[in-house]
């Protein structure tokens, strides 16, 4: 059910469900939970981690948890197959996906990939892109989340985060380089989704909870962190100070948070660049049928600043 | 004997025959025993005596024919009636004390009970010793007397008996041959009991039944009119070596 | 005639249990649906009807990664068993071969997949090589325990007829153990013929690859489930279903073939 | 004396064997190392002594996440062996019985966990109960398939004794068929013994969490993936095989307690 | 008849004992017996018979003592040996034909000879007509009788028979016995023979063993000084039965 009682505490439980263990690119919510914003406004805010099977959509549509983050452009797909979501937020004006390649590859662009062994998501919206955009064939194994095998072939290609994969392939002494898919012209913002009927019932508790979360990844990126990497160190046993340190240098490095442009634009989402990717995945038959931008993530949701950077 | 019950008969089969697959195994048998009568079974090893037995039991259908069992489909008077079957079929997993009681238990005998039958009836085949023994523990005699045993602790009505005694020496055979008989005076079943012995079938029926083989049918039915009372004497006296003889030379004239 | 009526009973039964079956799944797809709503039921637990449709409308993709995913299936189910069944008869040759091999073949059995998957795929390739290793790796101990009980089993009464006939051990394990353990080698077949399609959607998994655009049923359903295709998930692991039953129902055959002549269990009943 | 002797000499063999195998596994890593950099070699192919000081320095985390998985694994074991046991009871019960229930048995077994998942997920959530039930699911067949084959291969003449006393179909089954089935049903649970940690494994990696900081043997093994800590990997993987060696153990003693008295697999030969 | 063969023993058995765990079985047993000797072991069910015919195969180990069969271990002297077996121990998964040529087989004898041996062994035991079926389609009789036609087509020296003629019928019984006679007479080898059959063990043997139980021991052997040539008419003589009432006598004062 929807409509979760309030907890004796005054505050209305909420779950976030993640992708992947916790980590640095989920520092901005433990931010939010260890400096009390959730609690600010009202909300009791329990983050789920996830791992190789997080199952985030299917757990926000059949509404077992309130929220979900993810790659825009996985929704649209969904969205397209008539899914109830909406996304509320951004969470990364930039998404950290990558080609991880040796240096002694010779692959210098997405070019060089034709022909070529990559280790990805099968079906991942952005290989098709890429194969698309570039003209290039891909021979795709999927993703076992190891390295190993990239490690013993220096012609092997993988799909990695540069806010992670990076830092051990550097800890083994390899020479490898990355090429960001952000970089190719397919540019999805990374954000956060709820279901349709959660946020028609309840567009005040995501108000609140996009935020605070805003908040957080705001008083995250500037600093101090150390409250929230402890938290994420303590749910994540195997996470280390320095690879959280390494992650959040990348997310900063490559503005994957707050985006290129002048101002800080951390959470916001413009449906003209929201379009604009649909028009993409429309234009490359990822997706069949168009999805309206407006109406499957409708900036009514986010602070009143950033809806005041709406390009119209 | 066969004056001193009733005439009702307790097992009567008509016209039976008995088909595995092609080959014929019983051709028409006809033949009813009366309560309390001792037939004995003789004839040629593969002749079909121990599917007659399973006939009656209703463990094997007829191809053709009837058995009637206490006027009921022998199915159904599985209560009253006791199986010695020609192997021992002991479950390996069960002493020996245990495996007497089998039958008891199923019936849902109380412990007690059950466990004074047992030990009763594996004195009387002399295993008394043997009583927490497995099977494998036990000789081949053994293990047969076990399989009396825990027929005996039934009290049935028919008692089907094939080759109950094969195994086992001549004085256990003797002792076991009289406690049969003074069993068979008190509670007065009706006895189907194979045997290879022309002795032993004169010593213990009423009606000796001589089976030919191939297909097997009934050759000939030989009635023992020798005392009630039977025992150690007996033996030695002519009227019964001469049934001996009678029989012996049945038997070897259907082969 | 009886025996033509038992026939059409004896079909009816797994049809009508099927049909509850159905029916169970439609009510709860239902009542799941009228609850959620029916986009989302969809996905989480689709009409039979949702399903049979996916399989229709994806029946070339399918077709095209059920032959490749059948034959690493098969050859790892004939490496599974084949080879299970020499290693059985290597462990019961000599109490000391068992003494110092079984604990490792446990071993082998044990150890996660997911370890074992990069060394496979670092020595054959990813590819066919690895998947059948893959589903070897996942099939082949059923066999060996089964078979290795089946050989240890057997009745000491004919052991010592071959031990007054002078036999070998060769001839011991070829004309007595090997018979006597059928019934049990057979069931150790049967669950290597469920685990053999398993095995290889798993091996596709972690050593499949999508070279001329089709991967094996294991990267269908990464694909299909990362895209949330849900029917067409639930259609995919019908026909790896329906590949075990093939296998099953050929070990099925085997057992009656072997074992009709003497064995109670495949033997029809004389009486009755 | 000579009884000692023995036992000393049976347990080198495992030992000899072990050493054998540890002078390969050493052989092979130092081979492959020479020919792409002993970097290369330790995240592929390690040698064994990394992997020992792997599993002494991650212990800590390794006992926590053991011992979480070996609750799932335990739990679904239980519930495989008992579920699978009484299932097989209820086919052998009746053959109409068999007839309707056992292809859908088939259809549980073989379809791809990774369908089922999500399914559980959803209507368990995330943890124990959910890796539970998809251990269950990996382990319960075999003894079903093993427990039916013993069920139904139970000796004619016994049958013909329990049906002259009457038996009911109940007393048939737990007084014969059961007991003549136990060498199958235990050869069964050995399989599933092995299959539970491996299940355990599985089920964490679809439905585990790491909520409260720890996570188990599922997680580890993903994490350590992921970090490139293949040592530690297989420090895991070493764990696993351990966790079933207990469940394999306890099984052979099982076995050795119950067939003792009187199977021939058990029973240690008088003779020689 | 002993005197008859030279003297090296073909068996030996000396001071030997059996135990199985707690209880002893057999007890000081010394006996020989010559090449060509035909020995009859008598005693009570459960005596020890079958396990010292296990002992002489060297499928059992003695607990104490000495056995030597042809100067060697008695499992050094598998090759001279043939053992019919208490039980019929055939293999269910092949017919008669094909059990009944196993021991060829496994010695490596070809095809041809093995299928004749059998056919011929086969006959002799009356079984020409059952020669595809499987050990489930036969009558414990004929399971015996494949069973001896099986240890017939060896040509031992040392022949050991565990109550072979137990479920057979009188006629099939004494005209085995008169094959075995000839055969024997033919082949010289060693037999051991139990029985219960106190008539048979005279009709067959030079020497009757008679065994005492709990623990088993040598209560007496008796030497059976009758004619060479043993044929139907030897069993109506007088010196025969008092042989026969001999034995029997000796098997009930053991008891
Ligand atoms: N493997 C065994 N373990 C323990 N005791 C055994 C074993 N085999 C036989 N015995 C015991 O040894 C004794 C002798 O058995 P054996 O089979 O030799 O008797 P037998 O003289 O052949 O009897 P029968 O005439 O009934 O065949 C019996 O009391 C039996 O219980
Ligand atoms: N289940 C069966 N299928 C086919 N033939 C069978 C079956 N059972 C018995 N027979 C055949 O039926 C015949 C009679 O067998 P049965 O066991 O009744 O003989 P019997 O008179 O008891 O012999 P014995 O004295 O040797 O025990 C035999 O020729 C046997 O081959
Ligand atoms: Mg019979
Ligand atoms: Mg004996």
């Amino acid at each position: 059910g929807t409509e979760k009682e309030t907890a004796e505490n005054g505050l209305i439980p909420i779950t976030l469900q993640t992708d992947w263990y916790a980590q640095a690119e989920h520092g901005g919510f433990y931010q939010a939970v260890v400096e009390g914003y959730y609690e600010e406004v009202g909300l009791d805010v329990t983050i789920q981690q996830g791992g190789p099977n997080a199952m985030g959509t299917q757990k926000v549509v059949s509404q077992s948890v309130e929220f979900g983050i993810g790659r825009a452009d996985d929704i649209v797909v969904h969205a397209a197959n008539k899914l109830p979501l909406v996304i509320v937020s951004a969470l990364m004006q930039h998404d950290p996906q990558a080609l991880l390649v040796h240096e002694e590859s010779g692959i210098n662009s997405f070019k060089d990939l034709d022909g070529r062994t990559v280790m990805a998501t099968p079906g991942a919206a952005m290989i098709r892109f890429l194969e698309k955009r570039f003209d290039i064939s891909i021979n795709l194994v999927p993703l076992d989340f190891g390295m190993s095998r990239f490690l013993a072939d220096v012609n092997f290609v993988q799909q990695c985060f540069i806010t992670n994969e990076p830092y051990y392939i550097k800890k083994e002494g390899a020479n490898a380089k990355t090429l960001l898919i952000a970089d190719s012209g397919y540019d999805p913002y990374r954000v956060i989704f709820t279901s349709r009927g959660y946020a028609t019932k309840n567009p005040e508790i995501v108000k609140a909870f996009v935020a605070a979360s805003n908040k957080g990844w705001k008083s995250y990126m500037a600093g101090p962190r150390e409250k929230a990497n402890a938290l994420i160190t303590q749910l994540h046993p195997k996470m280390t100070e320095e690879f959280l340190n390494y992650s959040v240098k990348a997310m900063i490095e490559n503005h994957l948070i707050e985006g290129n442009e002048a101002e800080d634009q951390t959470g916001l989402i413009q449906p003209k660049r929201m379009q604009g990717l649909i028009d993409n995945l429309l234009e490359v038959g990822v997706i069949d049928t168009s999805v309206d931008a407006h109406d499957l993530a409708p900036t009514k949701y986010l602070p009143a600043d950033l809806q005041a950077m709406v390009t119209k | 004997m066969t004056t001193n019950s009733n005439n009702i008969p307790m097992v009567r089969l008509a016209g039976a025959h008995k088909r595995f697959g092609e080959t014929t195994v019983l051709e028409d048998i006809n033949f009813q025993a009366a309560k309390g009568e001792f037939i004995s079974l003789v004839g040629p090893s593969g002749c079909g005596k121990s599917t007659l037995l399973k006939i009656i039991a209703g463990l094997h259908s007829l191809s053709e024919g009837e058995v009637v069992v206490d006027g009921m489909n022998p199915k159904n008077a599985r209560e009253e009636m006791a199986f010695i079957f020609q192997e021992a079929n002991l479950l390996p997993w069960k002493r020996v004390q245990q495996n007497t009681e089998l039958p008891l238990k199923l019936r849902g005998e109380s412990t007690e009970r059950r466990v004074e039958t047992a030990r009763k009836m594996l004195e009387l085949v002399n295993l008394s010793h043997a009583l927490d023994k497995f099977p494998w523990q036990l000789s081949g005699g053994m293990r047969m007397r076990v399989s009396i045993a825990r027929a005996l602790t039934l009290a049935p009505r028919v008692l089907l008996l094939d080759e109950p005694f094969g195994a086992l020496d001549e004085m256990t055979r003797d002792n076991l041959n009289e406690d049969l008989l003074r069993i068979h005076a008190r509670d007065q079943w009706t006895a189907f009991f194979v045997t290879h012995s022309a002795a032993e079938a004169v010593f213990l029926s009423n009606k000796v039944v001589v089976l030919s083989a191939n297909p097997g049918r009934i050759s000939q039915v030989i009635e023992i009119d020798l005392p009630k009372e039977r025992n150690a004497e007996l033996r030695e006296g002519s009227a019964y070596l001469n049934y001996v003889a009678k029989v012996s030379n049945a038997i070897r004239t259907v082969h | 005639m009886a025996s033509t009526s038992k026939k059409i009973q004896s079909a009816l039964l797994p049809i009508t249990s099927g049909a509850i079956i159905l029916a169970v799944w439609y009510l709860i797809s239902y009542w799941y649906g009228r609850s959620v709503g029916y986009d989302v039921q969809r996905i989480i637990i689709p009409f039979p009807h949702q399903i049979t449709s996916a399989l229709w409308s994806e029946r070339e993709v399918l077709w095209q990664s059920t032959r490749q995913t059948a034959l690493s299936a098969l050859i790892g189910f004939v490496a599974a068993v084949s080879v299970g069944y020499a290693l059985s008869m290597l462990l019961a040759s000599a109490v000391w071969v068992k003494k110092a091999l079984y604990p490792w073949v446990l071993v082998l059995q044990m150890t996660p997949v997911v370890v074992l998957a990069p060394i496979f795929v670092l020595w054959m390739g990813q590819g066919l090589p690895s998947i059948t290793a893959i589903t070897f790796m996942i099939g082949f101990f059923p066999v060996v325990a089964n078979t290795t009980m089946g050989l240890v089993s057997t009745d000491r009464n004919l052991l010592d007829l071959f031990e007054m006939s002078n036999a070998t051990k060769a001839q011991e394990i070829l004309h007595l153990r090997v018979p006597y353990a059928m019934p049990y080698f057979l069931t150790g077949m049967k669950i290597a013929g469920t685990l053999a399609p398993i095995g290889a959607i798993s091996g596709d998994l972690f050593a499949g690859s999508s070279q001329g655009g089709v991967g094996g049923i294991g990267y269908m359903v990464i694909l299909y489930n990362s895209q949330l295709k849900i029917p067409e998930l639930f259609a995919t692991a019908l026909v790896a279903c329906m590949l075990g039953f093939v296998f099953v129902g050929c070990v099925n055959w085997l057992h009656w073939y072997l074992l009709k002549d003497w064995h109670d269990s495949a033997r029809k009943v004389e009486n009755t």
